[in-house]
Formats: C-alpha cells, structure tokens, sequence
C-alpha cells in the first residue's frame, strides 16, 4: 500500500510530468475541439480521484456520484442561464415552455459568487446529511451501494420529471458566457481547460495529503475493521462521512466545470448509468493509489470517444469486459502490476506475504 | 370505494412483479451475499425465451406454459455460469461482485440486441390471459391476476424448498455457517451453485412474467434492478418473507403515491422513504442478530 | 483512582427472547487479573460484549463510576474500556506502528490527524518495547504470525490507554513458550489496570489468574481463586456431569489442582 | 522534507498558471463581434465532399435511430449512383449519438470541426436537437432534422423536415372534433415534445369547447401503467391523446387492453407510434387505434413505389418503412436541390436558395419554406391495420404550410409568448 509513496522523488516527478504535459503539451498538439474533449476527461477525472478516495481508501463503494456531479453542475448551468438571459430576465428555454418566470430558487444562482460558493457547498453537505444519515446507522457495503444507486436513479427522474426548472432530459445547454467571458472564443476555451487542469491538480495534492495523513491510515482502518476502529474510540462515520464529502465535494467541482467545457448537461449525464461507468476507470487504474483513478478515468473516456467513433456497439462489449475482467482477476487495477513489478526487482517480497492469500479472512476484513 | 379497491389491487399487482423480480436476489444476494446485477438481464433471457417459444409454436396459451419450465432452466444455466466462472472466486468480495455483474448485465444487453434486433419484440397474451374478468363488481386484468398467483406459487415453492427438502437443508446450513456446513461432509460449491441456479431461475420466470405487462426489449431488465434490490434490503438480509413484506408494501405505496401526485414524484418519494426507513431499521424489515463482529 | 473497579449489577442480555447472560454481579478491582471461564455457550463472551456496548443489555455496568450501559461503542471505548477479539482483528494492509498510532489517537485533533504522522510518539515506542514488536514495526500487520497479531492487539488496547482490558481468548492458537509469554505480559500490564480474560485454555488460567468466575447458563456460578473454584462442586458438577467427584477427576479436566 | 517543499512550490505553480490564464484569455461576451465562429472547413475541391450522418446507434433510441440512418444510407447511395451533388460523390461521415444530448451535441462538434462535413443528418429526440443547436449555430453549420417535432422552433442552421405542430397535432385535433369528440384525456412521457404539444392541445380544447379530461406523464421508461390507465378508464373521456414514447407505449397499450378498453369505447391517437414500432407493441394489443403522421407505407403513388421497393430490397422484405424514415430519405434529396439551386455548398448560398426548393418525396410533394426553414406536408390520420401497417383514414387534402409558432391561430396566442 504504502510502497506507492515511499519513493518520494518519483511523485514529485510523476507530479511535475503530469503538469507539463497537461499545460504544456497537450494545448500545444491538440485542435480545439481534441483539447475540449480532453477537458472533458479531466472532469471526469476529477470524479475518479474523489471515488478513489471513497471507494479504494474508505470502502464506500458510491455508485450515486453522479448526483454530486450533476449538482455541481446544473448550479453552474443556472448561473451560466441567468447570465445570459442578463439581470432580472428569464432563460432562453424557460420562457418556451412556461410564462410563470424564474422559479425562486433559481434567484440566488444570479450571483456569481453564490453559485461559486454553492457548487463548493452543496454537494458537500448532502454528502455529509447521507453520511450521516446511513454511515452512522451502519448503513454499509452492498446497502450503501444500492441506497447511493437508487439516489442517483431518483436525482435523474426528479431533472427530467420537472422541465421548466431544469430543463426536463435536454438538460441545459446553449450557454454563451462564461462569467463574462465569451465562450465562442477559442482563447477563452482553452482557458477553460487550464481551469480544469489546474483544478484537478490541486484535487490529486488533496487527495495525496489525505491519503499520506494520519487520516488516511484511519480511513483505510475504517475499511478494513470498522468495527474495530470503533472499539478504538474513534466514531468510524465521522471518518466516512470526511472523506464522502470530499469526494462530493470533487464531483461537483468536476460537474461544474464540465458544463462551459462540454456546452450541455442532460440527465443522461448524472444518472445510473454514467455514475456507474465512472467506476471503471477507478478500477482499471488501480482504485487504491493516487494516481491510478486519475489516469484511469482519462483513459477509459478516451477509449470511449475513439472506439465509439469506430465501433458503435463495440464499445459496450469493451466496457463490459473491463468490468468483468478488471474487477473479477486484477482487483488492484493495473497500478498492482506496476506495484508487483517495482516490488519484485527492488526485493523480494517477506515470504509470510504468500501465505497470507491462503489464511481465511478474518470476520474483520469482510464488510458484509 | 371503486379506487380503493382498484389502487388496492394495482398495488398488490405492482408489488407482485417486484416480489417475482426480487425473490431470486433475496436467494442470490440475501443468502449469499453476491450483489447480482445481471439479475436484470436474467429476467430479460427469460422474456425472450418466451418470445422464442411463441415464434416456434405458435399457439399463444401452450408457449406461455411451456416457456415457464424452458425459462426457468435458461435463467438458472446462465445464473450457474457466472457463479461458476467469475462470482465463485469472489465470495470475500461481495462488492466486487456487483460490479463484475454490472459488466456482465451490459454485454448480456448488447447480446439480446445483436441477436434479436434493437427494436422490442411482443409475446401475444393467450385468451385466457387478455381481457379482464369481473370479481363482484370489479374489472380486474386476467394477466395481472394471473402474476399474482404465479408470484404466490413461486413464493410457496421457494419457501417449501427451503424448509423441507434436503438441498433447502444444506443451503440454510452453508447461510448459516459455511465452515461448519462443509466439515459437517455438505459441498458447498455444489449447494452455491445450486442456489444460484434457483435464484437465477426465477428470474427467467419472472421474465416471462413481465411479457405480459410490457415491451420485451434488451433494457427490460434495467428498468426493475434498482426496485428489486431495494426490496431485497428493506425486507432484510437472508429473509423470503420480509422480502415478501417490503414488495407489496412497496408496490401498494408506489400505486398510491402515484395516484395522488405523479408516476415520477411517486418514485422519487418512495425513494426518500426506503432511507427514511433504513434510519429506523438498518437490517431490514427482519433483521438477523448476531454476535459476530461484523 | 479508587473508582477504577468494574462492576456489574443484574447485568442481563437476550436475544430474541434467549437469555444468554442472565442477571450477573460481578466487580473486578485494580491489579486484578480475572479470568472468565465456563462452558461453551455460557454468556462469556456475550458479557464482554455488553460491557463493550456491542451488544443491548439491561442492568448496570458501571466502570470509574459511569454507567456504560446505553453509550455507543466508541465513547465506551474514549472512557477507557478496551477489548480484544476471538480471531485477532488488526488492520492487515496497515503496518504494526500504522495499527498501533491510530489506536493511539483517538483524542487528536482534526488538523493532527490531516497531517503526516511526523517521527513515533513515545506512547507507541513504549507499547512496541511492551509487547516485543518494535523490530516489526514498519511490517504490513496482515503477515504477521498469528501470536504475534495477538500482542499487537494487546499493544493497541496499551497505547489506547485503556483502564480496562477485556481480553476474548488471547491464547488461543499459540506455541506454548508465546502462551507464556502473553502470559507474563499480562501480569505486567494488570498491576495499575483492571484486566478481564476469557479463556478456555485451562493450564493458562491456572498459570497466570489471579482470580476466576464461572460461568454456567448465562449466571455466576462460582468465584474465587483458582483453587477455590476448582474446589467447588457446583463447577465439577458443570464440567463433569452430575454426581460426586474425586479431586482426581477434577484435577484431570480443570487442570492438575494446586 | 524536500517532498513539503517541492509540493508547496508545485502548488504555487499551478495558482500561477491559473492566475496567468485568467489574465491572458480571449475576449468577453459583449465585445462587439468577440468569438466570431471559426472559419469553414468544408473541403469542396476533390470529386467529393463529406456530409455527416447522426443518429443513435446504442443505447434506447436505437431502436429508432437506426431505421433512420438505413433510409439516410440508401439516399446517399442512390444520390452517388446518378451522378452526386454538383459531380461531386458523397462522403458519408457516420457517428454514434449513443441516445445521449451530451454525445449528440460532442459528435456534431466532431463532425463540423474536425471531419469537416458539409452538413450534418439525423437527430430523433427533441433533446438531441435542442443539443446541437447551439453547435450548429455557433459554427455556422446545417443540419436536416428528420422527426416531427413541438414547434416553437426555428433555427436559420437547422432544416426540419418532419412535421411541426400545425401539421400534425392540430390536423389530428381537427379529426378527432369531427368525429364527434368533446373530452379527452391526454396521456404522455414526461418530456418537452409532450409536455409541448399537451399545452397546445389544451389551447385548442379551451377554444373549441373540448374537455380536457386529466393529464398523466410518465417517466421515461415507465412499465406499469395500472394506475394511469385506472384514472384514463375512470374519466370516461371521448378520446385519449398519446404522445407516450419508446417502450412505455407498449406497457400502455397491453394495460389499456387488459382492462377491456377498445378503440370503438375510446380511441387512443397516438403521434409517436409508426409503422416499425406496432410489431413490439403487438397487432392484437393496437389494431383500430389511429395515429397522425404525414406518411405511411401504404401510400399510393409511384413515388412511393419505389422507395419502399427499394427499402425492402436493400435491408431485407421484412422491413418497414415509416414517417421519419422518409422524412429522412427526403432530407437528403431537398438539400442536393438546394446546393443544387444555389450551385454551392457553402451555408450561406445554401440558406438564400433555400426557399422553393420541391421533391417529389414518397408522401407527396414536399417545399421548403425559406422563412422558417420547415416544409409543406401532407397531414393524414392512419388507423392501424390486423397487417401492423397504418392505412390513410382522413387527408387534409393539401400540404399544410409549416407554422411552428402557430401564429395564423388565433386560439394560439398565448402559446409562443
């Protein structure tokens, strides 16, 4: 686990690549149109970070990010709605269907920095009610999952079931500006993109400090003995509860800034389904290292957008396999084959380390 | 009057398809903790299996008998696959194994539409089974009546199984204590693998179930997934008869809320009530104390 | 410090109608090394279980002078009570200064425990010298032999600073040189805080109790010294069947009398 | 401790970054002629030139979509088997829109910015429209929109050659009053296209003395239908409007038929149901029912002849064929008349020689309308046949010119506000 950060150097290098290719690089290479699809990854990307610290630190298996992911981002569609109609007038799409003006709760997203400041605080705190809600009723495992699950199902059916608010399935699209800036502008969408890069850099020094902390020992803890910790002292939904909220807390940055870089947000973008293919990059990637979610998630977009452009159908064969073949014989993504191989030619591992696949799993280390 | 009855009934009718579409999960996943979401797409082998049927025998009444037995075998050797391929390695992983269904149930959809077209395909309700049939007074649908029973047959059997045949013995004994069961001389591997092909079987029939309700297309099974599993939780774990409960309680509130409101809101309220339950009842409706650690 | 007793008062637990510890007093001081013993199915383990807050009971359960009857699991546990469990649960991808910092912490702060765990605090430095671990340190604790697990949880319930250590079969599997060992670490640790075992491994309870309760159906049904018990019909009677016996024949099941 | 450091320094770098971006970046929104869209990169030189098919080739719209981009194929086929458009052959350019807007409108950046088509086909859902609006107009780019629609609409960048609201909705409100019809109960997915066309019906109902009975939506999706079908059956009303989608028709009508309703006790006219989708509903469950379209495979004429003949050929004798079908099969012909007309694939001479532009298409004769770029059509009610093919039941005689906003009815005043 910890063999991941015990080179120090290699992460500040792998950390300083990755920020030359993503500033330097990628703007000088790529078209418009290939970097506002990269964009669009690193959104995703940021989602992956969050649940690799949920899912691959904290054992929270969410399979209702998208919700978070859609908050975030239909706050940032109704700021970006509102600016465009300009002060006081109603969206483009409102005024087609219904005469009754803005609903009330839209006011307040008006303002820029509410819309700021609810993007960074309202998935947050629903995360935290959740987790409050079901982590501290011991709540967990597959009952987590399929609550998180039947969530993201009902966040989908209440966006489509109520058009006038938020557009119903088309979702919201046809945003002009960005924050006064005009989002036609070439300059002004690479500038988005460096948002995003940044952002999500910044997200994987989070995530980096949670993991290395005393926290992400207890986090790991939580996972693997929650009842143990408990006997510790420590109230194990609390721990949960931090690091669920900051995984909301990324996917609704991530959905935020998703939105002036893909031009739209629909339902089919927070619901079921996409909420569970956020997954397979966390897994491919390795769901418990830092970068694995990351690369992963990048990864598994682009295999995507390049596949389906060949192969329509193709892509669901692929996307199933992966899951299939990931989960079922390389639990640890490929960041264990990086880990097995790096291990091997440094020194070989303690011979106890074979035996204890072969030892049963003590009543502790399941989560049933 | 003439609504209570009616949405009593839409209820118990709604609550019946879930229960068919629940049973064999509160088998898979209550017993033996396998988070199966290719149940779905059992569900739709089983619909197609009864298309299938249809096609080669025409005759609408005999096909749909027949395909109940043909159903119930296709959804129970694909539920014995997987377990035997992929879950059988990953029973210290349950959770593992809901995503590894998930890919499952996506290639299984994509295979329904290669093989039988995107488009939905229909199996023609016999005569007996269209029309309603009046019962003092009252209209209600032959098909729905007839799920009904079949969801009652099914519940019966299952439970019979359970108590009293020696298969229903070693399965409650390997629930109970798996390391015990197995030094007490019973395989545990054959009585996984006979557990899934029941739980899987009754998918399929439940399948055919749902061709007499609607469109029989690669995403029937989706659409009932998530209700079929929160059933499974709100009746607790390891518990037919609180899986029973949480179906037709579920179904009678979802009929009702809908009434009043509105088929989405229905949904969605019913939603906040399942995790408002879960605050009372974290175990479910039937919980089973332990003094295990986890 | 006087407050530092555990008693119990009509301690009772039941479980859908099955009463598996039924009305127990007991009171276990400072320095004392109690042993639990009794038949499978007695309420041993059951007990600790209620004291620990795992499981609902009625009655009381007073330890320095609190009621911990009704307290969720983790404040028992910042009160000052620790326990052990039959397998031993550590955490295995953690590494044994990792187990043994978080059990540690409990009391720090939110902004300590986002940070990195800088240098090992004297607590855990102690309680690795303790229980002879401290070569292992940075060793994942999931490949640890299994005695050694065993002192690693002794090692956390130390550095937790528990007053009170409730310990589920701490012996159980071990070479006979590591059972003595566990053993002597346990009279260590027991002069300044009250230490409660349960045990089924006889020759243990004999080498190393300072004092034993019996256990049968859920009730007391004995207390004293090892010798004491040993001595008591009722326990022969539970051990061996009804009827009289020798001192040779008790001798043979609760090990050879003192 | 050189970790800490290089950390904090990397952190300072990426505030920078973020900081310098900010202050170096294009221009606002109300600069005067600021993002002025890219230029066209339509490549017109060789002996061909691209055009861009979209429709759903997965996920729930396939179903539909697919048929759709069949009759697209065997137009351009047939187009480059007499000779193409100005010479030149066609270059079709196929991608998926997975039946998501967010994939429909990233799939028709790619095909404007990146494969450089010269126009864009396809689209079925109202939300895959309104999704790539913005990309077509923000590139200045066509797009030929094959499905009847909800009006309200009217894009210099997109053609739609389905029917808007006036040449279906209100032709097929005018035969149900005909028929005799004081109430109806109106029955729809909970989506724009229904929520859209129920406020029209509920205009014309209030001005033409028809009762509106109730008005259910259901989730898309939605497979039980008891409880909407109870309240449809205890109303009582004349008549039911169905603008149900997918699948839930198909839940509706095996309800509907359960509970003994039939379409002499009160008829459903459905405006979503075509030819391809009674087979998965079943005959026996729809059979009486009417619909509203501009086109349907039986339609006599030599035109139509021919299309059909040839579809059947192409894809097989089981095939059918349906209104957006040949709303898209027409697409295709309308805009080689227009590059045609104005002698240039460029989108400005196309938009100027739009207007006027006729094709003999398989429903009739069809003409653009240059003002708000939709076309004259043809209403006709069909009645479902025992074959599962809809049979011509009532004709408004003449193509009704489009009129998305309904403007030349009065009782719709208040609709386009």
């Amino acid at each position: 686990m910890t063999s991941i950060f015990r080179s120090r150097y290699a992460v500040g290098i792998g950390f300083l690549v990755a920020a030359v290719l993503l500033f330097a690089v990628a703007p000088a290479v790529l078209t418009t149109f290939r970097l506002g699809l990269l964009g669009k990854y690193l959104c995703y990307a940021m989602v992956a970070v969050g649940i690799g610290l949920a899912w691959g630190r904290g054992g929270m298996l969410t399979l209702g990010q998208g919700v978070f992911f859609g908050i975030g981002a239909y706050l940032m569609a109704m700021h970006l709605k509102l600016a465009d109609a300009g002060p006081g007038a109603v969206p483009d799409f409102m005024a087609l269907i219904s005469s009754e003006g803005v609903p009330w709760w839209w006011e307040p997203f008006r303002s820029g920095t509410v819309t700021i400041i609810a993007i960074l605080v309202l998935p947050t705190l629903l995360a935290v009610l959740l987790g409050q809600a079901t982590f501290r009723r011991k709540v967990r495992g597959a009952y987590f999952a399929i609550l998180s699950q039947a969530l993201a199902a009902a966040f989908a059916i209440l966006l489509i079931g109520n058009p006038v608010a938020t557009g119903g399935s088309t979702g919201l699209n046809n945003f002009k500006g960005f924050f006064g800036f005009s989002l036609r502008d070439p300059a002004n969408r690479q500038m988005l993109y460096f948002i995003a890069a940044a952002a999500l850099l910044v997200m994987v020094l989070v995530a980096r400090q949670l993991m290395v902390s005393r926290f992400g020992e207890l986090l790991v803890a939580c996972r693997d003995g929650e009842e143990r910790v408990r006997f510790l002292g420590y109230d194990p939904a609390t721990v949960k509860t931090v690091a669920f909220a900051v995984a909301a807390m990324m996917a609704g940055v991530g959905g935020a800034l998703f939105v002036p870089i893909v031009g739209i947000i629909s339902p089919n973008d927070v619901g079921v389904v996409p909420s569970i293919g956020l997954l397979i990059g966390v897994a491919i990637g390795g769901r418990t290292t830092l970068a694995g979610p990351v690369l992963g998630a990048i990864a598994v977009a682009w295999a995507e957008t390049s596949l389906s452009e060949q192969f329509p159908s193709g892509w669901t064969y692929v996307q199933g396999l992966m899951f299939m073949l990931v989960v079922a014989f390389l639990p640890g993504g490929l960041a264990s084959l990086v880990k097995w191989r790096r291990t091997a030619k440094a020194d070989p591992p303690p011979p106890p380390a074979a035996e204890k696949d072969l030892t049963p799993e003590p009543a502790g280390g399941a989560q049933a | 009057m003439d609504i209570l009855v009616t949405q009593v009934f839409n209820g118990l009718s709604g609550g019946s398809i879930l229960l068919l579409a629940a049973l064999g999960l509160a088998l898979t996943f209550g017993q033996m903790g396998v988070i199966n979401m290719a149940h779905g797409e059992f569900m739709m082998a089983g619909a197609y299996t009864a298309y299938v049927c249809q096609q080669l025998l025409g005759s609408a009444g005999v096909s749909l008998l027949v395909s109940l037995p043909i159903a119930f075998l296709i959804g129970g050797l694909l539920g014995v696959v997987l377990e035997a391929t992929l879950l059988r390695r990953m029973y210290h992983r349950p959770l593992d194994t809901l995503l590894v269904t998930w890919g499952v149930s996506l290639i299984l959809q994509q295979l329904a539409r290669d093989l039988f077209g995107t488009a939905g395909v229909d199996v023609a309700a016999p005569a007996w089974l269209s029309g309603p049939v009046e019962i003092l007074g009252f209209a209600f649908p032959r098909s729905r009546l007839f799920i009904l029973v079949l969801a009652i047959v099914a519940v019966v059997a299952v439970t019979l199984v359970l108590k009293l045949t020696p298969l229903g013995r070693r399965i409650r004994a390997t629930v109970q204590n798996r390391q015990l069961a197995e030094s007490a001389g019973i395989s545990t591997r054959r009585t996984d693998m006979l557990t899934f092909f029941i739980g899987s079987g009754l998918a399929g029939i439940a399948g055919v179930a749902l061709t007499l309700m609607g469109s029989i297309s690669s995403n029937l099974g989706t659409s009932y997934i998530v209700d079929a599993f929160l059933v499974v939780i709100i009746g607790g774990i390891g518990q037919i008869k609180g899986a029973v409960i949480a179906a037709f309680v579920l179904g009678v509130a979802q009929s009702w809320i809908e009434y009043s409101t509105s088929a989405s809101i229905a949904k969605v309220i019913v939603f906040a009530l399942v995790v408002a339950f879960l605050q009372f009842r974290p175990q479910g409706i039937f919980q089973v104390r332990t003094r295990s650690l986890v | 410090m006087n407050t530092d007793y555990l008693e119990l008062t009509g301690l009772t637990v039941s479980f859908d109608g099955f009463v598996a510890v039924d009305g127990v007093n007991l009171s276990v001081l400072k320095g004392d090394l109690r042993f639990l013993i009794g038949p499978n199915g007695a309420g041993k383990t059951t007990l600790i279980d209620a004291v620990s807050g795992l499981v609902q009971a009625t009655g009381r359960a007073e330890f320095a002078g609190k009621d911990l009857l009704g307290l969720k699991v983790h404040r028992i546990a910042r009160l000052g009570v620790g326990r052990t469990f039959q397998t031993a649960t550590v955490f295995e991808e953690l590494t044994v200064l990792q187990n043994l910092d978080i059990a540690a912490g409990a009391g720090r702060s939110p902004w300590t425990l986002l940070r990195k765990r800088s240098g090992v605090p004297a607590a855990v430095e102690e309680a690795m010298e303790t229980v002879g671990l401290t070569a292992l340190a940075d060793t994942q604790a999931g490949i640890l032999a299994h005695g050694q697990k065993q002192w690693l949880e002794i090692g956390m319930l130390l550095v937790q600073d528990a007053r009170l250590l409730m310990l589920d079969e701490p012996v159980a599997g071990m070479s006979a040189e590591e059972k003595d060992e566990t053993g002597r670490l346990l009279q260590r640790i027991c002069a300044d805080r009250t230490v409660v075992v349960v045990e089924h491994d006889m020759d243990f309870m004999r080498s190393f109790a300072k004092s034993v309760t019996v256990l049968h159906a859920g009730k007391v049904l004995s207390e004293g010294s090892v010798a004491e018990v040993q001595a008591d019909p009722k326990v022969q009677e539970v051990y061996l069947g009804p009827g009289h016996h020798t001192a040779e024949e008790a001798a043979i099941v609760l090990g050879e009398g003192a | 401790m050189i970790p800490t450091r290089a950390r904090r320094s990397l952190l300072t770098a990426a505030l920078l970054s973020v900081g310098l971006v900010l202050t170096a970046c294009g221009s606002r929104v109300d600069d005067a002629g600021g993002g002025a869209a890219a230029e066209s990169c339509v490549d017109t030189s060789g002996d061909s030139v691209k055009i861009g098919f979209l429709n759903s080739r997965s996920g729930t719209m396939a179903i539909s979509e697919n048929t759709v981009f069949d009759s697209l194929q065997m137009a351009a086929d047939q187009i480059n088997a007499t000779g193409g458009v100005l010479g030149k052959q066609l270059t079709v350019v196929a991608e998926d829109g997975a039946s998501e807007p967010t994939v429909f409108a990233e799939k028709a950046t790619k095909l404007i910015q990146s494969d450089c088509v010269a126009a864009v086909f396809g689209g079925w859902t109202s939300s895959s429209r309104k999704a790539m609006l913005p990309v077509f107009e923000s590139n200045d780019a066509l797009l030929f929109y094959p499905v009847q629609y909800e009006g309200l609409e009217s894009s210099k960048n997109i053609f739609y050659t389905g029917a808007t609201t006036n040449q279906q909705i209100v032709p097929a409100l005018d035969y149900l009053k005909e028929q005799g019809v004081t109430s109806l109960f109106l029955v729809g997915s909970d989506y724009v296209f229904p929520q859209t066309a129920n406020k029209i019906i509920k205009a014309y109902a209030a001005a033409n003395g028809i009762e509106i009975k109730g008005e259910e939506y259901a989730p898309l999706g939605h497979t039980d239908f008891s409880t909407i079908v109870a309240k449809v059956r205890d109303a009582g009303a004349g008549a039911v409007f169905n603008t149900l989608n997918g699948d839930s028709n198909v839940a509706f009508f095996k309800e509907y038929k359960n509970l003994g309703l039939t379409p002499a006790t009160m008829p459903v006219l459905s405006v979503s149901i075509a030819e391809e989708e009674v087979g998965g509903i079943g005959v026996d469950n729809i059979v009486g029912q009417p619909v509203a379209w501009n086109y349907y495979q039986t339609i006599d004429s030599p035109e139509n002849k021919k299309f059909v003949e040839e579809f059947k050929t192409t894809y097989g004798a089981t095939k059918v064929t349906s209104d957006p079908m040949e709303a898209a099969y027409t697409s295709l012909y309308l805009w080689k008349g227009m590059v045609e007309k104005a002698n240039s694939f460029a989108v400005p001479d196309i938009q100027a020689a739009a207007g006027g532009v006729t094709f003999d298409a398989p429903e009739g004769k069809v003409t653009v309308n240059g003002d708000n770029h939709h076309i004259a059509k043809t209403a006709l009610i069909g009645k479902i046949g025992p074959d599962g093919l809809i049979y011509t039941d009532w004709s408004s005689g003449a193509p009704i010119e489009p009129d998305p906003y309904l403007k030349t009815y009065p009782w719709a005043g208040s609709l386009s506000g």
